[in-house]
């Protein structure tokens, strides 16, 4: 349970990232926060092999990233884009069916079935196949872009904001599904509230540097945390007993 | 399944007609006669249907599919609608290679002259592409590769010119005749060029189309996907081109075949990504064999060159599309 | 002086007999000579630069210097002073381009344009005859001063024709088929080319005689399907032996009877456009087509 | 400003040069005389400075000003790199209507022959266009624009095609070489039509350049900024559509330049999308002039049709820039 | 100060809206809730003039919109596109440019160089200058784009989604601008703690209908919200003496 899965030693990055040392624990729920021009999605790409580091380099299961086969790779890790601009004429099947491409594709055997099954049932989208990506509403394409990475059946699911667009209670859905797969998930999100509930660990980036890494609590209350954010922590109690965490900013 | 019927069925059909049609007129009965009496007879009529009419079908056919599944792979792959084997250079290469020796060459090589000009000069057009594509750089975009396309294009081409303007009268019609593409040098003999080309592209085709439809999702997801996409941009231009010079020097640089018929099949029927590029190959090999039969009979004893039927016939089509409103208003 | 001539069914007046004409073209050229009319001419244009001209050719020729290997442009026609222009639509004069009567006209130059080519620039299909040639040599004549040396020579002309007319007027018309270039599909001569008249003069039918263009592209099987007894095969400077190579390993045309008994005979470019070679040529095809009916 | 000295500068340069050097050699000295002698002078050098080169010289210039700035418009409303007037059907309608002319009519109108050929030919192509658009649908999009200019594109090139095959082989030759592209029949009753024509396009684009800019951030927003998108559509491809076929018939389809000029441009210099449409007019102007030089001292006595000059110098230009590695690698 | 400024009656469209009424007041700071795919885009695309309406009527100021020139209109009303596609290409200053389109372009005058300057402090781009859109992160892109709207100087500000990408200071920072700029601002936002900071009027969209339009308390404890998104309403109290909601998932 407690394996490394994913370890990231001494990344550089000509824009974005400076000496990122970093490990990851299979079936971990780890959100990376840090605020805009950080280096988040650009840490995010390195650890998919979207971007090759500078320097440095990303161990999978021991195994250094550039000696694997992509092919192989891809089979564990599943990466969601930031911002992406799929051809708006794309079938939401079509595009859904291209998380088997490691795989076998077009899919057919059982499994594959079974994978799109689970991701259309989990992100909520039977009701949106047949339709074209460019008749879609934001939150609808995003659930779409997020079950194309569910078909992949990753080990390792890296989500640069997932949950952008959704509303709070899809917001909600969908993380709760996240903390429920019995896989890793690295998940960029910069609702507070939400990362409190759902990710156990919490990973603080500024200025391309690691500056805090840890569980919720001694994140959230760092000094760190809150001289980049330039928020203070509170905790507060909620009538049905559960606890909260409510951040005001210095200024306002 | 239905697929292969259909396909079937429209291959035989055509297939029928190409053999009885022809600028030679043979009566059905002839033709039969002709058919059953092989190729070795020294029956002028089986002669004819033998080494000219069955082999200028399978070229016809093969010709369509190999230009139908490079321009629906090209514009997968670069993400443009406007892409296709010949912007980028490929034909005008073949052309300047073919008019070099309509030109300079003695016929050296017998009637191989032309095919190996184009061959040459495509293989030229493709080199040069591929190092201005990567020189000094390792990562290619569809922005570079448009670019390095069009400049490949335009060298080619102004050779082209040249040779036209230097060359002696007849060079000017000889050249214009060749570019507009026919199926009349079919023989037996290129067949299996054909053959080789078509064959190339289509399993080539079917092994990437599924990684070509993930370059739509965009270019990091794909590659996210397991798409090696500066592979897949290597691989998909070297073996469009290498398809499309054997096919421009078999039958002339046909352009609007691969520009226009995957807009076509998408027009008409096709809406998911993932079944254009069989369809559109399909479709390509009935659009130039249709055309090839039209192009014997339309005018009496004269053949038309059939890159004229066939634009004439898919631009009809395409506007006949564009009327009927199935155009479809993506935002683009 | 001054003399009015028709070019193109216009009026061109020439105020004075040429001193620096141009002539475009070893056809127009020939019709020139002919006349004996090199003293009057500044200049050639387009010959080297698509044909190869034969000795006889380059002797009449003598000092006359080649102003443009092919079109000429207006500028350089201006900058020669070239008082007169012979020339034909594309045979030196584009519809569109830079030289045409009109501009030329403007520059105050004078120009005539072989009749046959006024027929393929548009208007009406007219099936050609020698008259083209006789026309446009007398034309010449009146131009130059030298209407009765024009005449004579035409009427010349017309008695050899004639001859072999009287001579084969009982005879079979043999098929011939002009080959004149392409390997996928043969360029042939059509109904309106005054190739096929020169054929029918010398004993001969085109077997294309239904092919309604002056030169047109037909195919391999329709040209073995119609058996032709003689080809004939056009000859650009470069020799006709590839042709002729191509005939013999085509898989329809090697069956072939004329290509078989090798009765092909060879022509020239100006052979077949209207030129004073024209009438050697007929002689020299009937002597070919109908050996036994000549001697 | 300093771009104004530039302009003065190159354009005073350039001319000179087109002034002194054509297929009649003339010296400097002789160059300087007939130019003071003007243009009503009965000497010879000054009739064919005044009369030829100086009117060649600004057809040349105008021409690559408004091919260069049409296609850059054209680029930016249609987001499509590959796109340009020749694209969308334009030029093969003017080729159709000059081939028809030179195959049908005997010069019936003279010097206007051509020219008005090729003009009804465009004004058909573009109705056509226009018409493929717009039937029953009030929403244009980049893609449906593309649609209906490919097909009126290619049916023109179907019917030129079948003209040329109709004509003889001195036709066919005649047609090259109009498709190449020339202006040696420049003449002063033509500087107007030109100067019309680019003055229109000019003036449009300066007018609207801002506005086509806008359409780069996206359809929606640049409908949010005020711009309006379909009007824009349709009055960029009216005015591209109509200057083009006015220099189109003055100099035949010169394709090069509205194509490839902003790229150029673009890898060569300008990032700024705002700049890129008067620069690349700019551009243009100088590319054409320089080739029209070049095209008259290449082969001696001999003038070498400009189209094949601009695009080999644009090409090896290109190559040059894109070997050179300042490609820029956009996310494509 | 409390005058209409936009009114909608009656709005349908074939996707998205089924009879919209709503009356928009000067100054207003406006929230647009709903889940996803209520259709509130497609209602700040009708607002916005971009999207016609098929049956219904759009007022500005008492002016019917479709009697209105659209160079008027445009000058009164800026909108922020949910997702946006712009040339990756473009320069950061060329871009926000754009915004004086409506008025004179380029701009030169002194009333838009103090536009440009203005949007350029307050999105905090200043930094992004000579750049290229495509070279951006998320949140930075997401705060050029929002600078064109203001440099576009409106009385209107139709803002979809425009906390997209941004981390919760930022995201402070930019709907404190907006609060007190001295205009109207429609916003469609998801996130309710900053809306509960911020804007004053909360309208609820559901499946096309308004079901829900008050301040800010009204709206967070309506049974229409609740069942809406799933959700239960807390209030709590925080240490420093502010409130704040706390929302719950009935099901997690
Ligand atoms: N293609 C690029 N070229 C140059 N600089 C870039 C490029 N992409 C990003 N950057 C810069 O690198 C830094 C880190 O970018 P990154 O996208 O990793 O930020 P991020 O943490 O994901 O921010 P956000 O929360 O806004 O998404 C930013 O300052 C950005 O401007
Ligand atoms: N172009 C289109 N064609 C057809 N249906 C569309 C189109 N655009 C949106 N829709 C549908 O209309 C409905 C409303 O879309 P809209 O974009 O307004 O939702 P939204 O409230 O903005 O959602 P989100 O919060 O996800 O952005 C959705 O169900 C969507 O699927
Ligand atoms: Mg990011
Ligand atoms: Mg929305």
């Amino acid at each position: 349970m407690n394996k490394k899965v994913l370890q990231a030693k001494q990344l550089e990055y000509h824009y974005g990232l400076k000496g990122v040392n970093l490990t990851i624990h299979s079936h971990e729920k780890i959100a990376l926060i840090g605020i805009n021009g950080a280096g988040k999605s650009t840490l995010l790409k390195i650890l998919a092999g979207i971007l090759e580091p500078d320097r440095g380099e990303v161990y999978l299961h021991d195994t250094a990233l550039k000696k694997m086969k992509r092919r192989q790779f891809v089979k564990k890790i599943a990466w969601l884009s930031q911002m992406d601009n799929p051809s708006p004429d794309f079938l939401v099947e079509d595009y859904i069916a291209l998380g088997r491409m490691p795989f076998r594709y077009p899919p057919n055997a059982l499994q594959d079935k079974e994978a799109l099954q689970f991701a259309i049932e989990r992100c909520q989208i039977s009701g949106l196949l047949g339709r074209k990506l460019g008749e879609l509403s934001g939150g609808e394409r995003q659930r779409v872009f997020l079950a194309r990475c569910l078909v992949q059946t990753p080990d390792i699911l890296l989500l640069d904001e997932p949950t952008n667009h959704m509303d709070l209670k899809t917001k909600i859905e969908i993380v709760s599904v996240l903390k429920d797969l019995p896989i890793t998930v690295v998940c960029i999100v910069h609702d507070f509230h939400l990362i409190s509930h759902f990710f156990e660990r919490v990973i603080l980036l500024d200025k391309g540097r690691i500056i805090k890494d840890g569980i919720i609590k001694d994140v959230l209350f760092s000094n760190e945390f809150q001289n980049v954010f330039r928020l203070k922590t509170h905790i507060v109690k909620v009538d049905d007993g559960t606890e909260e965490f409510i951040f005001r900013s210095y200024v306002s | 399944m239905k697929f292969i019927i259909l396909l079937g069925m429209s291959f035989l059909l055509v297939g029928g007609a190409e053999f009885t049609i022809g600028t030679a007129h043979l009566s059905c009965q002839q033709t039969i006669h002709g058919f059953l009496a092989g190729p070795y007879s020294h029956d002028i009529i089986a002669r004819i249907i033998w080494l000219f009419r069955i082999p200028r079908f399978f070229l016809a056919f093969l010709a369509g599919v190999g230009l139908a599944a490079s321009g629906s792979l090209l514009q997968g792959v670069t993400r443009n609608s406007l892409a296709d084997p010949f912007l980028f250079g490929l034909s005008s290469g073949a052309a300047a290679g073919a008019v070099a020796m309509i030109v300079f060459a003695n016929d050296i090589l017998g009637i191989w002259t032309t095919q190996l000009g184009a061959i040459c000069g495509s293989l030229c057009s493709t080199g040069a592409f591929f190092l201005l594509a990567f020189y000094r750089r390792n990562v290619l975009s569809s922005d570079r590769i448009i670019l390095s396309g069009l400049s490949v294009s335009f060298i080619f081409s102004t050779i082209t010119n040249f040779f036209i303007f230097y060359g002696d009268r007849n060079t000017a019609q000889s050249v214009l005749f060749w570019t507009i593409g026919s199926f009349s040098s079919a023989q037996w003999s290129n067949i299996p060029i054909a053959l080789l080309a078509t064959g190339i592209i289509i399993l080539y085709g079917i092994k990437n189309n599924n990684q070509i439809v993930a370059m739509l999702a965009g270019k990091e997801t794909a590659f996210s996907l397991g798409v090696n996409v500066q592979y897949l941009y290597v691989t998909t231009l070297c073996v469009t081109s290498f398809s499309c010079a054997l096919l421009v020097s078999l039958c002339g640089p046909i352009g609007f075949v691969g520009l226009i018929v995957p807009h076509l099949v998408r027009l008409f029927y096709v809406r998911s990504f993932r079944k254009l590029f069989l369809y559109s190959s399909f479709a390509g090999g009935i659009l130039t064999t249709v055309a090839d039969i039209i192009s014997k009979i339309i005018i009496p004893s004269q053949e038309v060159p059939v890159g004229i039927i066939i634009s004439a016939i898919g631009s009809v089509f395409l506007m006949l599309m564009l009327l009927k409103g199935k155009g479809h208003n993506s935002a683009s | 002086y001054p003399v009015t001539v028709k070019s193109c069914g216009t009026d061109v007046k020439i105020e004075h007999q040429p001193r620096r004409a141009v002539i475009h073209d070893i056809n127009m050229a020939e019709m020139a000579f002919s006349l004996h009319l090199q003293p009057y001419i500044y200049g050639l244009t387009g010959i080297s630069g698509w044909n190869t001209p034969s000795k006889d050719f380059k002797q009449q020729q003598g000092r006359i210097p080649e102003i443009a290997t092919r079109y000429p442009t207006l500028e350089q026609l201006v900058a020669s002073q070239t008082d007169f222009f012979f020339a034909g639509w594309n045979y030196g004069m584009r519809i569109g381009g830079d030289v045409t009567p009109e501009t030329l006209a403007q520059q105050g130059i004078p120009s005539v344009v072989l009749s046959e080519s006024c027929l393929r620039a548009g208007g009406k299909l007219e099936l050609p005859t020698l008259d083209l040639l006789y026309n446009d040599e007398i034309r010449l004549g009146i131009i130059f001063n030298r209407e009765e040396l024009a005449r004579k020579l035409v009427e010349n002309w017309k008695g050899r024709v004639e001859n072999i007319r009287i001579r084969l007027r009982k005879i079979y018309n043999i098929k011939v088929f002009l080959y004149d270039s392409g390997e996928d599909q043969p360029f042939t001569a059509g109904r309106y080319a005054l190739a096929s008249e020169l054929m029918r003069l010398s004993g001969g039918v085109n077997i294309f005689d239904d092919l309604q263009t002056n030169w047109g592209v037909v195919s391999w099987e329709s040209v073995a399907m119609r058996e032709p007894d003689v080809i004939l095969m056009v000859d650009y400077g470069k020799g006709v032996e590839q042709k002729l190579e191509f005939l013999r390993h085509n898989s329809l045309m090697k069956e072939n009877a004329a290509v078989k008994n090798n009765k092909i005979y060879i022509v020239h470019y100006d052979d077949m456009t209207p030129s004073p070679q024209n009438i050697p040529a007929i002689e020299k095809m009937a002597l070919f087509f109908h050996p036994e009916m000549m001697k």
